[in-house]
């Protein structure tokens, strides 16, 4: 594809299954340059599998994934970092014994002391380097209001800032499509406005975001398109407020019998 | 006896140099890294036994040196292969055994004498023994010198933060872009040829070795060394060394002038099993913690 | 009556994060209470708690009038209060019949097991003809049965189950409701966890909304159900 | 070694499996539950071979009585170490969240103490049994003497106990049900806890008979135990970790490899010290081909 492809991410059937049981069974989507798309549906559903196939923390069974039009389905999770993609987990894991300066400066790209030989021959040039990103880890600090962590421990934090400051250094690396999992996932409800509020920011910034959120009054304001999955399947996608109009996204949360097999068995 | 004594001494002094480059070399693989390497002894073996049987050969000092370092780098490389991508405990069993197995075929293949082990001839050729220790003093601080200087230059780079960062958690590393087989084969290399110049030094300062100085216990001490100075210090386990080798050499003096009830020798072994378990249970940072990478100071201070 | 079983105030979570903020619950004998509310709203984490695989960070609860805040997880097993995960929930690598026998761990009645065994199979003749082969073989349907009447084994007085019904096909929904309301008419209460409100509302006598952490409605299961206030606050689109 | 019959071959092999089975099926246990490899496995095999050793010396006994006596007492010996160990120990380590490399650190800590202390009751480097045991006798292709014997029904005993205890009583469904999902066994009610103790016991007491066989056979030194814990790793890593009949079907394969192996190996001019070198090849092959072992193949345990 030599054109630019107007989709940042393209994903195709993918299947994941763990043992016999199936977690992801044939799901497609697309994701537009500089959107937020929100991935909502039921506990087990495999939205975080999903997300964990497209980042290449584990294979896909079947289909394939393209990312600016080339695919990465082969690709180990630090080659797919290295294309611009970057993933926040759930449960945040952060470099515990290390400061969230450390934690942050870890994310930064292209550091010349990040290879052996740089770290010992250029010192000059990789300090200048780290002058740079230290100017940008601790603007992101502030924003996010870590800025008097900045030196403390990663592992002292509280899970609210744990929390923040996963996200914080998934943007230190200035991704082109950040995926997030839960990211207002245990965090008080004020908080979790300001996360959305300053993830919108990037996106006007020029990134693409794939969000994992339950909370629909979070889904409503932010996102731009929502995709619902159930029992490994999309089944549902649209505006939000068309999808939170839809009776089948109320059936799939709130009561009804959707289609569908038992857990397929592989 | 106070001469005597005053040798002993001295020559603790050497060994503490020595080991303290060992223990330089495990900090780098588990200390900064995580790497479980239970093998470290094989890699002290590969070092001496270049040198001794180079030096034999009267292959020049300098070059004696870097062949061991070269040589035992290579072993590790070679050891690295299968073994790092490898589960931790697995990695622990592999190293292991791939050291007792080094020593067997060092037995049975006649390598270096075999059995019998090799002779090796001093570098310093002074008139009393006290010049010769105070040489070899002066030999192992410089050796230990350049590798700890080597090892705090690469723990205090972005490097070395990303050593810590595998350490911490691989996964969340490699989710950061970082090859995290390379780092570790690295890291693995550079330990295991700073291990070879301790071997080195220590076949040179020992005049004779054989496959019996190079026991699994070896490498335990030098584990004990850095479990007890402080994992990810560079300063914590020189003090480790120091203080394991103070043990040991007491036990060895003890024995040698004291008559008592039980072995000392034993006993030593026994306390130092205890000491590590006593560590595990109530100081697993060891005696010093370690220092966090230091990174340049902003300019324009921040405003909080 | 007094509840048979009751928690009063529990905060909840894992290290220190708070998912659980101030809990309470009645279970009183033979009924079924379900636990609803969205994703992330602690309903799991509470019953984890009561257990202590997830952190109980302060609360007390109660069972038959006893204070049993603490207590070891094997320890409230034999006491009678039952307890199904939502996934892992059973033990893959034993057989069938081995799964049951596990459930009657803690009974002290031991001749009556083989006999149990027959008479569960009675109940659920859907394991019967396998009752030899390793429970790590069966369908997702099957092992929520097979926990089911591994749990009902132990003959708990109060039976908690975190979601049995999630990622089930409608037919093994039915089954496995048909069979829990078998476990009822045996005296068994149910404390049972589900996101899909309408089903569970349905199915239970009472229960308890909880959002982020927090109980925000509880009551007669029929009322909540037509309540449209408690539909806009369960997804988070009111106030 | 060279001119060995193979019909003789074979039964060194059997033999060697059986001490294997033994000691990798109780490394196994402990592995498999508290997911860590025990190097002080090492220390409770010599200890098992001390302390018959020493009972031997002590009792005036028939022949089958003392034999009787000493496995009997090297089990009771190693295995309540084994769960002192883990009950002063590895428990309280494994509570306190250690992590796995300062588990390993700890017993090999323990071994080594192990190791120390029984130099110091009975120093002197090797020791050897004094019983009088019945010449060695031709039957059929195959030379019998009774210490080689011995083993392989030893073997044959602990494998259907063990058979049987893991699948016909409570504890033994109880240490399968742990092993399988911890999580689940509690809120089973099992006493987890109870239920390592256990294993542990078992696990060092069956280590302590293997090394019990394997003073009998010939001479022991302290470092016994050490000298084939690489081959009982590499067993246990090809059985696959936790693995019952996956132990037991490495432990043969292993023997036989090493046995054939060495008299391969010798047609090479080289020596029988070896053996343990076959082992590690095949642990390194296993690692890095078939992680899982051999567990596939045993589905079940």
């Amino acid at each position: 594809m030599s054109k630019i492809d107007p989709m940042i991410l393209r994903v195709r059937d993918v299947v994941k299954n763990y043992g016999g049981l199936c977690a992801v069974a044939g799901a497609s989507l697309d994701i537009p340059r500089r959107t937020t798309i929100a991935l909502v549906g039921p506990n087990g559903c495999g939205k975080t599998s999903l997300l964990k196939t497209i980042f290449g923390l584990q294979r896909a069974d079947e289909g394939s994934i393209y990312f600016e039009g080339e695919s990465i389905d082969e690709l180990q999770p630090n080659e797919v970092f290295d294309r611009g993609i970057v993933h926040a987990f759930q449960f945040p894991r952060l470099f515990n014994q290390m400061s969230v300066l450390d934690n942050m400066l870890i994310a930064a790209r292209g550091n010349r002391g990040d290879r052996f030989a740089g770290s010992l021959f250029s010192r000059k040039k990789w300090r200048e380097q780290e002058e740079t990103m230290l100017q940008k880890a601790t603007d992101t600090l502030k924003l996010m209001d870590l800025t008097r962590l900045t030196n403390e421990p990663a592992g002292s934090l509280s899970g609210g800032q744990k929390k923040l400051l996963e996200i914080s250094r998934a943007i230190m690396a200035e991704p082109k499509l950040l995926l997030l999992d839960e990211p207002a996932a245990g965090v008080n409800p004020v908080l979790a406005k300001k996360i959305f509020e300053k993830i919108e920011m990037f996106r006007h910034g020029g990134m693409s975001l794939l969000i994992i959120e339950h909370r629909m009054e979070l889904v409503m304001e932010f996102a731009n398109w929502v995709y619902v999955m159930d029992r490994g399947k999309i089944v549902l996608e649209g505006r939000p407020a068309e999808v939170a109009a839809s009776p089948l996204f109320y059936e799939i949360y709130i009561g009804g019998e959707p289609g569908g097999t038992d857990i397929c068995v592989s | 006896m106070t001469y005597g004594l005053l040798m002993n001494l001295l020559d603790m002094v050497v060994m503490i140099g020595i080991y303290s480059i060992a223990a330089i070399s495990l900090n780098l693989e588990y200390g900064f890294t995580g790497l479980s390497n239970f093998g470290k002894v094989a890699f002290f073996m590969v070092g001496a036994y270049t040198y001794a049987i180079l030096a034999q050969a009267g292959v020049n000092f300098g070059v004696c040196m870097v062949a061991s370092a070269v040589s035992a780098a290579a072993f590790g490389f070679l050891v690295s292969l299968p073994a790092l991508r490898l589960r931790e405990d697995y990695l622990a069993i592999v190293t292991l055994t791939s050291g007792e197995i080094l020593r067997t075929i060092i037995q049975n293949q006649g390598i270096g004498g075999g059995y019998n082990g090799i002779s090796i001839t001093q570098i310093f050729h002074f008139q009393t023994l006290m010049a010769i220790r105070l040489a070899n003093i002066g030999l192992a601080f410089a050796f230990l010198g350049i590798c700890f200087i080597f090892s705090q230059l690469v723990a205090n780079s972005p490097y070395g933060r990303i050593m810590r960062a595998i350490r911490e958690d691989q996964t969340a590393a490699q989710s950061y872009g970082k090859n995290i087989q390379r780092y570790k084969s690295q890291v693995f290399i550079m330990g295991s040829a700073i291990a070879g110049i301790g071997g080195a030094l220590f076949a040179q300062y020992s005049a004779h070795i054989e496959p019996g100085s190079f026991l699994p216990f070896l490498t335990f001490t030098i584990w004990m060394m850095v479990m007890l100075g402080g994992p990810g210090n560079n300063l914590g386990v020189i003090l480790g060394a120091a203080v394991v080798q103070i043990f040991q050499k007491s036990a060895a003096i003890l024995k040698d002038y004291v008559h008592l009830p039980v072995d000392p020798i034993n006993v030593q072994y026994i306390l130092f099993g205890i000491l590590i378990i006593l560590v595990l249970f109530y100081r697993p940072s060891g005696l010093l913690k370690e220092s966090p990478v230091k990174p340049p100071k902003l300019k324009e201070p921040v405003n909080v | 009556m007094a509840p048979i079983f009751a928690s009063v105030d529990v905060r909840a979570g894992y290290s220190d994060i708070v998912i659980v903020d101030g809990v309470s619950l009645e279970v009183e004998a033979g009924e079924i209470v379900a636990i609803v509310g969205p994703n992330g709203s602690g309903k799991s984490t509470l019953l984890k708690s009561f257990f202590g695989f997830a952190q109980f960070l302060s609360g007390k609860m109660f069972y038959k009038g006893e204070d049993i805040t603490g207590r070891p997880a094997d320890k409230m097993i034999s006491s009678g209060i039952g307890y199904i995960p939502q996934t892992n929930n059973v033990f893959a690598n034993l057989t069938i019949t081995e799964n049951l026998q596990m459930g009657a761990y803690t009974r002290s009645d031991r001749s009556q097991i083989a006999t149990e065994i027959e008479g569960i199979f009675e109940i659920f003749h859907e394991l019967k003809h396998r009752a030899k082969s390793f429970a790590g073989t069966l369908s997702g349907g099957e092992r929520q049965m097979l926990a089911i009447a591994r749990a009902m084994m132990g003959k708990p007085s109060v039976l908690m189950l975190d979601e049995p019904l999630a990622s089930l096909s409608p037919k093994s929904v039915e089954g496995i409701l048909d069979k829990l309301t078998l476990v009822r008419q045996s005296g068994t209460a149910l404390v049972m966890i589900e996101q899909n409100v309408k089903r569970a509302l349905s199915f239970a006598n009472r229960a308890y909304i909880l959002v982020e952490g927090k109980c925000i409605m509880q009551g007669p299961a029929g009322e909540l159900l037509n309540d449209e206030q408690a539909k806009k606050r369960y997804l988070g689109l009111g106030t | 070694m060279a001119n060995t019959p193979w019909a003789q071959i074979l039964l060194f092999s059997i033999q060697t499996g059986s001490v294997y089975l033994l000691s990798a099926v109780a490394l196994t246990l402990t592995y498999g539950l508290s997911k860590f490899p025990n190097f002080a496995h090492a220390e409770f095999m010599t200890l098992g071979a001390y302390t018959g050793f020493f009972i031997a010396n002590l009792l005036h006994l028939p022949l089958p009585l003392t034999v009787l006596v000493c496995i009997l007492c090297a089990f009771l010996v190693s295995g309540s170490l084994g769960l002192m160990s883990y009950k002063i120990i590895f428990g309280p380590l494994l509570r306190r969240g250690s992590s796995l490399i300062h588990l390993m650190i700890g017993s090999m800590a323990l071994g080594f103490i192990i190791r120390y202390v029984i130099i110091e009751i009975w120093p002197g480097g090797t020791q050897s049994f004094t019983l009088p045991w019945p010449e060695a006798s031709n039957i059929g292709p195959f030379r019998i003497y009774i210490p080689w014997i011995l083993p392989i029904a030893a073997a044959l005993v602990a494998g259907v106990s063990m058979q049987l205890l893991l699948t016909r009583t409570n504890i033994g469904r109880a240490i399968r049900a742990t092993a399988s999902n911890p999580q689940l066994a509690m809120a089973s009610g099992i006493n987890t806890g109870r239920v390592l103790l256990t294993t542990w016991f078992l696990s060092a007491g069956l280590a302590g008979m293997a090394g019990l066989f394997i003073g009998m056979k010939a001479s022991f030194s302290p470092t016994m135990g050490w000298n084939i814990l690489l081959s009982v790793f590499a067993v246990t890593v090809l059985g696959g970790i936790g693995s019952f009949y996956g132990a037991i079907a490495a432990a043969f394969i292993i023997g036989l490899a090493e046995n054939v192996g060495v008299v391969i190996l010798a047609q090479f001019g080289l020596a029988s010290d070896y053996r343990t070198a076959i082992s590690f090849v095949i642990l390194i092959v296993v690692l890095l081909i078939k992680p899982e072992g051999l567990t596939r193949l045993f589905k079940g345990n």
